[in-house]
């Protein structure tokens, strides 16, 4: 069993319309590489569920770029000016969600939850057209669960079988992606043989995951650099 | 006061706000400056992208694109810190295990409702965790110069932007003064500029009272 | 047969079903036989307090307590194991990331429909994760002996004991034959002891049919 | 800032009446030490809220043999044999959840969720009375949130501050039930000084435990058997 493939294999997981669950705040735990490999299908109208859309010209915002994305589900788009752009002509749907919403519809839909309820957002805009409920004497919203397609995530280390951890805050979004989609793809920084990660610590377990591919992509500085 | 002076005077007094040992979020803005003046005080720093236990920015060189905090500034972490996903993140805030959050707001009512996410006659296209918090945090620090820059008061009878959700915030400390809010309406805790409280009541608009228990030094 | 050869037959033919590399939950009793009959396959077992990569019962000498399984039966840990807590070992149950559950019935209805929890006449204290794992694995194979101590058939009409939700099991591997189901109902897939599906209807007191895809190699 | 306090102090912070989260697994992972502490206190008519009432005589067994328990809400007490006897007696009340609901229902709790949908348990006799809601098609049930006065979790390593880690499967449910309570008290088998745990590895963050307690058990065999 290994799950360790090339990135140019990935692209045939992916097909027009697809739901793609993406790890990732701003350029930190964003799957670089994978995004690297969409671009180079010809698959579009892709629904993208992300906290934003890339950071600095990387990441999802150039998949936004090259047209391929019809709808974002995320909590703040605000600083990527070109969606919000696109917004305003009506060339791009978003759906916005608290952040702590969208991460807990998120593990929801990975944990086999239908919906559930909360008080973010009870009697503001984003409650507009939610179920209200009264549990306890506090008021709760619904949120339905969100799941995915194809998750595309980044860790820090993975063995052949798919176990994940992660590296400081680029954790982030990337376990409960990886939860929550048909077919789960992790970029990685390093590969490690089976028995190298200590039962303890690993983040992700490697039933979540169907396919490992080495990241092209280093930091160097406060950058990450394509490099191989 | 020059604006970067005003902002230093309402993070010191948001500083004195804090308790030794708590668990703190602190929003962009201003609420970033209030560790420059803890003073010993040990608070231990939250942010809702997977950490607890952020320390200051780094050197330059130091600097690591993975470890950033919610505004997506790089920061360093600190002995007895923890790393976490976004949903167990946001577990901590919701759930109620953070003490203190201070954040910005563009408008406060009289009864502590706050505005903090949609400016006006602009697209709503962000909101962040800021509705989380609001709502989760056991505390709630609103942390704002008492004037917009436009000469508006920040702190309205009725908030004309729209809500950051029903949970009503437990001080507002602008660079004018402190306010309280309880279901009587807001008070003033403390004068922070040479101003008397007339003064102030005619800059917001209305009528403002002392807090009960507090007892003004000027 | 005897008994442990029943229970033997049952295990060996689950352990076909099964393919390199799923992630199998292996419910108490027969059920945890299937490993011995894997013949190279790997497969990675999970154990719904908190463990994916089970490895065989540990030397006495070498017992931890605290490493046990869902029976509360100690255990060891293979290559590639991962620990986690309840909230998240259910999560991979019930959010079906669970390949092949295989579970001891009291009684399964033609449909599927199986009942593994709540013994009759008896008080109902206990149901552990058997909801989940029925509701939540991807497939869900059921290993009993197809008669009860008392002779009754454990493939029933209608079930009489109490159900474990409304999710319909794949396979029934009894020790007389192999049972799927569809809409359509039961179906024999294959036959294990000396018998014919005639005598077999006999038994267990209806109608049985051979599945379509399936040439009866007796 | 040291949570680390002796165990006879915990004592005050237990009432008649209360509900009590409590860890583990059979007796792996049970909070030995805070359990015998509760047992030199006055107080009873206690809820408890664990997978089953201790084992093999140790653990909860000894609290309901004590008489302190009024109810349990669990999901397997078929084993403990006197618990059975007292419920069927009406001197026990038993509140049954299928486990993965229970273990959800505490996360919840703890994560300001009032209440969720699971499709575990339609249909059956644990569904009477739930609300059934249909999401996408499917029918769900809808389970409440359970939050806790004090919780009681055992842990394998603590620093000064909180921080635990745990020790293979004695992890199950300790750290959803330190998420639930006003109070939680954790009972380690070794403190650390702040920083000696790594962040990347720490499975419960401090901001969840408020005390933390030397255990006086120790592993012989494969029995824990009180030592210090």
């Amino acid at each position: 069993m290994n799950k360790v493939i090339e990135s140019s294999e990935i692209r045939k997981y992916f097909k027009s319309g697809d739901q793609i669950l993406t790890g990732g705040f701003g350029i930190s735990g964003t799957p670089l590489t994978i995004i690297d490999e969409l671009l180079e299908t010809d698959i579009n109208d892709l629904t993208i569920v992300s906290n934003n859309l890339g950071d600095n010209g990387q990441g999802l915002h150039k998949l936004f770029m090259q047209g391929k994305i019809k709808k974002a589900i995320g909590s703040f788009f605000t600083l990527n000016r070109e969606a919000v752009i696109a917004w305003s002509k009506g060339e791009l749907e978003i759906e916005l969600l608290p952040q702590g919403t969208l991460a807990e519809a998120i593990r929801s839909g990975g944990a086999g939850i239908g919906g559930f309820y909360t008080k973010t957002a009870v009697g503001t805009e984003l409650a507009i057209g939610k179920e209200e409920k009264i549990i306890d004497g506090e008021t709760y919203i619904f949120e339905k669960a969100i799941k995915g397609d194809v998750a595309i995530i980044k860790a820090a280390k993975s063995d052949r079988l798919g176990n994940l951890v992660y590296h400081t805050t680029a954790r982030n979004f990337n376990p409960v992606m990886a939860t929550a989609a048909k077919i789960v793809i992790a970029e990685v920084d390093e590969i490690l043989e089976v028995g190298e990660l200590n039962p303890e610590h690993i983040v992700t377990p490697h039933a979540y995951v169907d396919y490992v591919i080495q990241s092209k992509y280093s930091k160097v500085g406060s950058e990450y650099v394509e490099s191989r | 006061m020059l604006s970067q002076d005003k902002r230093n005077v309402i993070a010191k007094r948001i500083a004195q706000e804090l308790e030794d040992g708590q668990v703190v979020n602190l929003g962009i803005g201003v609420p970033t400056l209030v560790p420059t003046y803890l003073n010993g005080k040990t608070v231990h720093l939250q942010t809702e992208n997977g950490l607890l236990g952020m320390g200051p920015a780094p050197l330059e060189e130091e600097i690591d694109i993975d470890l950033m905090n919610a505004g997506k500034e790089p920061v360093t972490y600190l002995k007895g810190a923890s790393f976490f996903n976004s949903a167990d993140s946001f577990a901590l805030i919701r759930g109620g295990h953070v003490d203190v959050a201070v954040l910005g707001i563009l408008q406060v009512d009289i009864y502590g409702e706050i505005a903090n996410w949609a400016v006006p006659n602009q697209p709503i296209l962000g909101v962040g965790g800021a509705m989380d918090l609001v709502t989760g945090a056991k505390k709630v620090i609103a942390a704002a110069t008492l004037f917009a820059k436009d000469g508006t008061s920040k702190l309205v009878k009725e908030l004309t932007y729209k809500t950051s959700g029903a949970r009503r915030i437990d001080l507002f400390v602008s660079d004018y003064a402190v306010f309280s809010f309880t279901d009587e309406g807001v008070k003033v805790v403390e004068i922070l500029e040479d101003v008397t409280i007339q003064e102030l009541s005619e800059k917001v608009g209305f009528t403002l009272e002392y807090a009960h228990d507090y007892v003004p030094n000027r």
